[in-house]
């Protein structure tokens, strides 16, 4: 199935949640779809007959302008060999996005590392801490408008 | 040696105990020292490399290392139960050289001839286990302690089918006398307990059960040893160094020590009671070959070949999981040395 | 008999314990010799690639990119100027995708080499360790002569190749693959049929196929599983649709599909494919051709975003890209593969030893830069 | 060194050194040089080289530098690679753990100096000067093996120069 097709599919089974389609060039097409309910609609890619996306291949975080961060899921199913890119776009003042590591066990760190770098918040994570940078870090670096903090531990951080 | 000392000393017998050790020891240090390097270098030469070669051509490895423990701070941790923690190297040394009193280097040079001989070797030995429990626990460290409780299963395990394995022997011999054993080996290569040991023709169907015996006292004096594929209670991939991991300087210096005297002692043992000993291949063919020189030559080069069989499997295999190594002693060698020893004293009945 | 009391100790296994393959720390929690539970602690080697990427202009990033994973640094460079071509529509001469070929799949070896031995060391058998060393040391000098580099090379550029082959270039691989062949033998009789290894990692730290997938593995980990999926096969990139290979998958020989054995087989047999791989690539590779011919002066992406896949050794190295049309990418995402294998750790090591542990983790291949980035 | 300079307090009387003290120094000195221990410690890319410079192919071993896995067997540590802020406490403390006299030798531009992070790796420690002492800076990205060996050699060079009764006089 290409990516049209699941994107009606998917409007058909959920109108509310699915919000968009982009396929302009060279963009590979993508579905936009709404943070609350992405957990479902994921649920749904990986069990539905002829979807079956048992693989997340990648999750990203972007910085996308200046109000709103979004995490992109890039989905790839072994049974069907096909792919799907499904983009989740939330306010920088609530980034907060269902989890979906219920769904692919992936996700669960993948989805630390979103919240790590960039201050994605995933509700019902299980185990909802920083990954890479230590406990007490300020701040999300992979924000345009990260400022370093000057200190770490009594050892300076700039050059 | 002692009990010829000891008479011609007369009232000054207590010099005698002074004096008796001293060539074991000197032989212990030198060993080990060389042994090390040798290690080392035999690795090396597995290994397609040269080893090292900068310190007068690399003879002096070992002593640069000693010299160098020797200036190293010494740390005792800080919740380290600190009197056991400075004790512990010692009683595994102590251990350990005190098996050296009752092993026939020559006819001459034997420490005291124990009439329990075999019985004192076995169990002044595996007091080392209390030392190594010692430094595990005194060290106040996770790592020591899981290694000192794998070793302290270990050894205690492994001492079953080694005892069983020498049983065979004495069975035979009729004495736990190591110098005896090795007497009663005298005749050449053929009179080897290895090969059934002295007697007429029908030893031949006890050559298969006897160099079974002799395999399995290896593994599992191997074990003993700490030597791999036994070397978990040290793995360094596992837990780090085990026991050892917090001793620097001379105590850790000593660990070392302990574990290449006891390599020799073992295969000190085990040449005594199945390799005729300090006997020649030869019988009484050559008798120069028989001179007490030649006889501590016979018994180091037997030694050190069992030596150099123990440091190739080193660096040749995996290490044994912790309940394979135990599976491998209750499961295959007791057994396997029960049976023999009951073919054995059947044997010896029928005979 | 009243109920002994036993209490479980957490351990704290690393980031400096000799078999963490690096800075990795594990938090277990051990009930005696058995591990009850296992925490990875990841981030000791947070390098702020992505960061860097964002500060720096397209042709900048690749050196980085060599830093991640650098035990494969040729296959990651081919990754990340695979994605960026298909952002900006590059097409690569012929003689230039050949030799990318030969490089990655050369660098496959190496980290393979690098992975077997050290699996050895973590079971215990320090020999095979340096035999691999030597073996890769040859590949090591292949990589010198061409591009001067011997670990990080920012050989494969965007468009094209840092340096033209030398040469001799062409009789020193097919020399090397010659020699190398019966050493993957000489290694399988010192370790990967070793009865005491073989009973060390067979039937230990079992993956299922369905949960190798859910929890996003790939490379020999997904294929020690029995999972025959190849990206240079399934989904191709460069030129790998003309070479014939086949891919290796996990069959439990000495045990259940998916176990540690199989994982550590996959690399050994995939080692030889690749010689396959390298011998054709030499065959067919045209002799002429200028290998910077394509290297864009300045890359200029248009405005869009692409998520470029390729088969590493460690497994599927993704690069997500956007670019604003701009010198600087707005987001450079590395999708690093051991990162998603090692998160199938805790799966695969429920109710193990501490041996087994170290074993397992062994057999995943983790190389802690490419996890941290 | 805090050892050796506690040594020092004690032989003082001999300020103007005498054959006995000097050929004792050079004892010692070649003890330590030819002996040192490495902790078996990796980073990161640099970590690679290390190993490979113990390999067969360069061997560490002919240098008598044999791999410890534990901090208290460890005369020598090798930084060998990119420190991250998150991994200098638990270097420092590694460091501490290790007895004395102990050296350190700092590999590759990542830990000489932050390296190729040094600008936007707000994650990086710029140098691990600043946590440890370092004895000798191999530099390189990654330093080859042979670079490797002429720091450890640099190191021995630093070693026999080392006096446990002159230094006071400087």
């Amino acid at each position: 199935m290409n990516s049209n097709e699941i994107y009606n599919l998917l409007k058909s089974f959920f109108p509310d949640a699915v919000i968009d389609y982009k396929d302009d060039k060279p963009v590979e097409p993508y579905i936009i779809v709404s943070a609350k309910e992405i957990d479902k609609i994921c649920l749904f890619l990986r069990d539905e007959e002829n979807l079956q996306f048992d693989y997340l291949s990648c999750l990203s975080s972007v910085d996308f302008d200046n109000d709103n961060l979004a995490a992109v899921y890039n989905l790839y199913s072994f049974v069907h060999n096909h792919k799907l890119n499904i983009k989740v776009i939330v306010p920088k003042s609530d980034p907060v996005i269902k989890t979906v590591s219920s769904v692919w066990n992936t996700a669960n760190w993948h989805e630390r590392e979103a919240y790590d770098l960039m201050g994605i918040i995933f509700d019902e994570h299980p185990d909802f801490r920083r990954i890479l940078l230590p406990d007490d870090w300020e701040g999300y670096p992979l924000r345009k408008d990260y400022k370093v903090q000057e200190f770490y531990n009594g050892m300076k951080v700039p050059y | 040696m002692f009990d010829y000392l000891t008479s011609l000393l007369g009232d000054l017998n207590i010099i005698a105990y002074f004096i008796v050790p001293v060539p074991a020891l000197l032989f212990v240090s030198i060993f080990t020292l060389f042994a090390v390097l040798a290690e080392r270098k035999i690795s090396a030469y597995m290994q397609d490399r040269y080893g090292p070669n900068r310190t007068g051509k690399g003879i002096l490895q070992t002593v640069a290392d000693m010299a160098k423990l020797i200036q190293k701070e010494f740390i005792s941790p800080s919740h380290a139960d600190r009197w056991l923690f400075e004790l512990a190297p010692f009683i595994v040394f102590a251990s350990v050289f005190m098996g050296y009193a009752v092993i026939p280097f020559a006819t001459v040079y034997v420490g005291t001839d124990l009439n329990l001989g075999l019985f004192y070797f076995f169990a002044i030995t595996s007091l080392s286990v209390i030392g190594i429990l010692i430094a595990g626990w005194a060290s106040h460290n996770k790592y020591t302690l899981i290694g000192a409780m794998r070793s302290a299963a270990q050894i205690v395990s492994y001492e079953i089918p080694a005892v069983l394995s020498a049983l065979t022997v004495v069975m035979f011999a009729g004495t736990l006398s190591m110098q005896s054993i090795v007497v009663a080996q005298s005749g050449g290569i053929h009179n080897w307990y290895v090969f059934g040991g002295p007697g007429d023709v029908s030893r031949i169907l006890m050559i298969p059960f006897m160099a079974a015996s002799c395999l399995i006292f290896f593994i599992a004096t191997l074990a003993e040893t700490n030597r791999t594929p036994f070397d978990i209670p040290e793995g360094e991939s596992e837990i780090v160094a085990g026991f050892n991991l917090e001793y620097s300087g001379m105590k850790f210096a000593f660990f070392f020590f302990a574990e290449y005297s006891q390599m020799f002692a073992v295969a000190a043992v085990l040449s005594t009671l199945f390799l005729g000993g300090w006997q020649s291949p030869f019988g009484n063919l050559i008798p120069v070959l028989n001179t007490p020189l030649f006889q501590i030559f016979w018994f180091l080069l037997k030694g050190l070949l069992i030596v150099y069989v123990q440091m190739w499997l080193r660096w040749t295999l995996p290490r044994l999981r912790v309940d394979q190594l135990m599976t491998m002693c209750w499961k295959y060698l007791i057994p396997i040395t029960l049976i023999i020893v009951l073919i054995v004293g059947f044997y010896l009945v029928i005979r | 008999m009243a109920e002994l009391k036993t209490e479980t100790i957490t351990l704290n296994m690393g980031p400096q314990h000799p078999s963490t393959h690096g800075v990795l720390r594990l938090e277990l929690v051990l009930d005696g010799e058995i591990v009850l539970e296992v925490k990875p602690v990841i981030g000791y080697l947070h390098r702020c690639f992505e960061k860097h990427a964002e500060a720096m202009t397209y042709p900048q990033v690749v050196p980085y990119v060599d830093r991640m994973d650098y035990l494969a640094s040729m296959n990651n460079e081919l990754g990340y100027a695979v994605a960026v071509e298909r952002l900006c529509g590059v097409k690569v001469p012929e003689k230039v995708e050949y030799i990318r070929v030969i490089m990655a799949e050369l660098n496959r070896i190496a980290s393979h080499l690098v992975a077997l031995g050290t699996y050895g060391l973590d079971a215990g058998a320090f020999t095979p360790f340096l035999y691999c060393f030597i073996d890769r040391e040859k590949i090591l000098e292949i990589f010198e002569i061409t591009c001067g580099a011997r670990l990080l090379y920012n050989y494969i550029w965007v468009g094209g190749l840092s340096h033209d082959i030398t040469p001799n270039f062409k009789e020193k691989v097919l020399e090397f693959v010659k020699v190398f062949r019966p050493r993957i033998k000489e290694l399988n009789d010192l370790l990967s049929f070793n009865k005491i290894f073989i009973e060390r990692t067979a039937n230990v730290g079992v993956l299922p196929p369905e949960v190798a997938i859910n929890a996003g593995t790939s490379g020999p980990t997904l294929r020690g599983s029995g999972v025959n999926f190849d990206l240079r096969k399934n989904d191709p990139y460069s030129i790998y649709d003309r070479f014939d290979f086949k891919v290796i998958v996990g069959n439990g020989e000495m045990g259940t599909v998916g176990d540690s054995w199989d994982r550590y087989m996959v690399r050994v047999w995939e080692m030889e494919e690749s010689c396959k791989i390298i011998e054709q690539a030499i065959e067919q590779m045209p002799a002429e051709g200028n290998v910077q011919e394509a290297v864009p002066k300045r890359i200029k992406p248009p405005v869009g975003e692409i998520y470029a896949r390729t088969e590493t050794p460690r497994g599927e190295l993704g690069f997500y890209i956007i670019s604003d049309g701009t010198n600087y990418p707005i987001r450079v995402k590395a999708r690093g593969p051991a990162f998603c294998n090692l998160s199938a750790l805790p799966l695969m090591s429920k109710g193990c030893m501490i041996a087994d542990l170290v074993v397992i983790l062994g057999s995943i291949d983790i190389v802690l830069g490419e996890i941290d980035r | 060194m805090r050892y050796l300079n506690r040594l020092d307090s004690k032989i003082k009387q001999y300020e103007h050194g005498n054959f006995v003290v000097t050929s004792v120094d050079k004892f010692l000195n070649w003890a330590r040089l030819s002996s040192m221990w490495q902790m078996t410690f990796g980073l990161a890319c640099c970590a690679i080289e290390m190993m490979a410079t113990s390999a067969s192919h360069y061997d560490f071993d002919r240098f008598g530098i044999i791999p410890r896995p534990s901090p208290r067997h460890a005369d020598m540590i090798i930084i060998s690679g990119t420190v991250t802020l998150k991994m200098a406490t638990r270097i420092k403390k590694l460091y501490d753990q290790m007895p004395e006299p102990k050296y350190i030798i700092s590999m590759g531009s990542c830990s000489n100096c932050g390296g190729p992070y040094w600008e936007h790796g707000y994650h990086v420690l710029k140098g691990i000067d600043r946590i440890i002492p370092v004895d000798v800076y191999v530099p390189g990205c990654p330093p080859r093996p042979e670079a490797l060996l002429e720091g450890v050699l640099k190191l021995q060079d630093k070693i026999r120069n080392q006096s446990t009764y002159k230094k006071n006089k400087a």
